[in-house]
């Protein structure tokens, strides 16, 4: 009986679903959606799009026109690492014992494939501002490398204090753009570089540098987390 | 050649639900885990051919890092199976 | 260029569902692993050489080549390593005629 | 020279993903001098002046076989799944190989895996652990011949 009203209430739903997706208003096909209606329409017939000089709008707006939310976004994530970091954090840690060692194709294989994904997730970052991606995915994928060299080779420890001072700097050095953004021109995080061509490598004045600082710090924010759940008390 | 995409789709979609078959019914947490693998490696294909549809390749930097993230679950699976010796799984 | 790369596409559709039957039908997880892994790396490469010849660009093809690399260096090194976790999960099936990593005398 | 290798191997992956123009090339450049300062420490390969022609063997004459010996194997996955009752006579068995270095082993593995029947397992030394589907030799030297016979020798002509 169970059973059935389960297979029921799952055929109900699937059909909600399929005709939610077939109702073309609501899901419109693939670059036939009119952004104008979900977008502020002003971001469109001011030109704001040269303006910011940035490809990808998201990007615009998480960077650009929301800068200093993504400074305090920033902060909850360094305040998590902080909290993570005095729960877990004694004077003296060592390497977490797995049960059994890695085996041999997984230990020589991910050394091979830390320096593509660590390539792949750099070029992520330094295109935030033209493809989908940048700081927050960029530096997720750098801490999944981090992770993975912990996983495959059970005497590995990251550079904790190199670390933590990356992140230091990052962190300041986004403080500081932003006041600089407030002494030339006019109010904190404001562009003072040239906005360049739309579509170029380096273009979009402040907004790729401010997303690898984003990346660099992100990334060694997590990997911080990762490195503190992988440690334990050193048992001597 | 339109209709061409419709049988590529379901060819890889059957191969989706049998993989999603085994990982309800799969007695072991092993059999979970390869079958997973395996759901992960045709949804690459997906992605891609997606791509080609779309005619936008910036679905393919999707592809290359779901492959990256695909390679990672496998390998943090793996680890966790091993991870406890004495549980009867 | 076309046809040619539907018939990629078609190729590399009936692999994955090959491999899929495979991980569904084969009788314990070694086996299982080997389907899985064999005819999804064939079906992703033939996929993503349909897709190459469908859109024959240098920006689509360096990409595609980055996928190919990955996915040959790390599908097998995953499937070793569920391979060998099922092994030491002592998740070991009963219909080995052979047993070398027993007879090695360890664990 | 362990520098250069890995400097133009990083450069090369991020040329591939960015696209060729001199503003990627300046850009790609000094990441992957970065990167390759903290790498490579975790690169353990040696070239000498027999590089080019290992590669040009390794593009020529191991990438053939190797997708020949892939078609191969899924050709045999195709027909076991398919037939109504599975032919199986499962094993682990020990397969010694000569090679040294530690990529050589891995790709000798790596080609074991997607080559028709084998599953290897793990590597210790000079053995590697291959679960067959079909277990035909007697001896382990017969599976050695058996299983990494066609790659074996061609890897040790460009991993030595």
């Amino acid at each position: 009986m169970k059973n059935l009203f389960g297979l029921l209430l799952s055929l109900v739903l699937g059909a909600f679903i399929i005709l939610a997706l077939n109702n073309t208003a609501a899901f419109p096909a693939f670059g036939e959606v009119d952004l104008a209606d979900r977008v502020s329409e002003q971001y469109f017939t001011d030109g704001n799009v040269a303006e910011v000089g940035s490809a990808n709008i998201v990007t615009a707006i998480v960077v650009g026109y929301r800068g200093f939310d993504t400074l305090g976004e920033v902060t909850v994530l360094f305040i998590s690492a902080l909290g993570v970091a005095i729960i877990f954090g004694e004077k003296k840690q060592e390497r977490l014992d797995l049960k059994f060692k890695p085996n041999f194709m997984l230990r020589v294989g991910s050394r091979v494939l830390f320096g593509m994904i660590l390539i792949t997730s750099i070029y992520i970052i330094f295109h935030g501002h033209l493809t989908p991606g940048g700081g927050f995915p960029g530096g997720a994928i750098i801490a999944s490398a981090v992770l993975l060299l912990y996983l495959t080779d059970d005497r590995f420890r990251s550079n904790v204090k190199g670390f933590k001072i990356l992140e230091g700097i990052a962190g300041s050095l986004f403080v500081v753009i932003g006041l600089l953004g407030l002494v030339l021109v006019t109010s904190f995080l404001q562009n003072f570089l040239p906005a360049g061509t739309v579509g170029d490598l380096l273009s979009a004045g402040i907004i790729p540098i401010i997303y690898v600082l984003i990346g660099l710090k992100v990334g060694s924010e997590i990997s911080g987390i990762v490195d503190n759940f992988l440690t334990e008390e050193e048992s001597a | 050649m339109e209709w061409m995409d419709y049988v590529v789709f379901s060819l890889m979609g059957l191969g989706i639900l049998f993989t999603v078959i085994r990982l309800f019914i799969g007695p072991k947490l092993s059999d979970r885990v390869v079958s997973l693998d395996t759901f992960n490696m045709i949804v690459i294909g997906v992605i891609v051919v997606l791509a080609s549809i779309f005619q936008s390749n910036l679905y393919l930097d999707i592809a290359i890092v779901y492959a990256i993230l695909a390679f990672l679950e496998t390998v943090v699976f793996a680890r966790y199976l091993e991870g406890k010796k004495d549980d009867n799984r | 260029m076309t046809i040619a790369s539907y018939v990629f596409l078609i190729i590399g559709g009936l692999f994955y569902l090959l491999g899929g039957l495979g991980v569904l039908r084969m009788p314990d997880t070694f086996n299982r692993i080997q389907a899985g892994t064999k005819a999804t790396t064939l079906g992703a490469f033939s996929i993503l050489i349909g897709v190459a010849l469908a859109n024959p660009v240098w920006s689509w093809i360096s990409k595609i080549i980055i996928i190919i690399v990955f996915i040959i260096i790390s599908n097998p090194i995953g499937s070793s390593a569920i391979a060998k976790a099922t092994y030491n999960s002592k998740n070991i099936p009963d219909n080995l005629v052979q047993d070398a990593l027993k007879e090695r005398g360890e664990e | 020279m362990k520098y250069v290798t890995t400097f133009v191997t990083l450069l090369l992956i991020y040329l591939l993903l960015a696209g060729f123009t001199v503003n990627e090339v300046i850009l790609g450049s000094i990441v992957s001098a970065i990167l390759t300062i903290i790498l490579v420490k975790y690169t353990d390969f040696r070239i000498n002046w027999k590089f080019p022609i290992k590669l040009l063997k390794f593009l020529f004459i191991y990438i053939p076989v190797f997708i020949w010996k892939l078609i191969l194997a899924n050709l045999d996955v195709a027909r076991r799944v398919l037939s109504p009752k599975i032919p199986l006579n499962p094993g682990i068995v020990k397969v010694k190989t000569e090679l040294k270095g530690d990529l050589g082993k891995l790709t000798l593995a790596n080609s074991i895996t997607l080559t028709p029947g084998t599953l290897s397992i793990d590597v210790e030394d000079q053995y590697i652990f291959v679960h067959t589907v079909d277990v035909k030799g007697k001896s382990d030297v017969e599976n050695t011949a058996n299983i990494a016979g066609p790659f074996e020798k061609i890897l040790g002509g460009i991993f030595d």
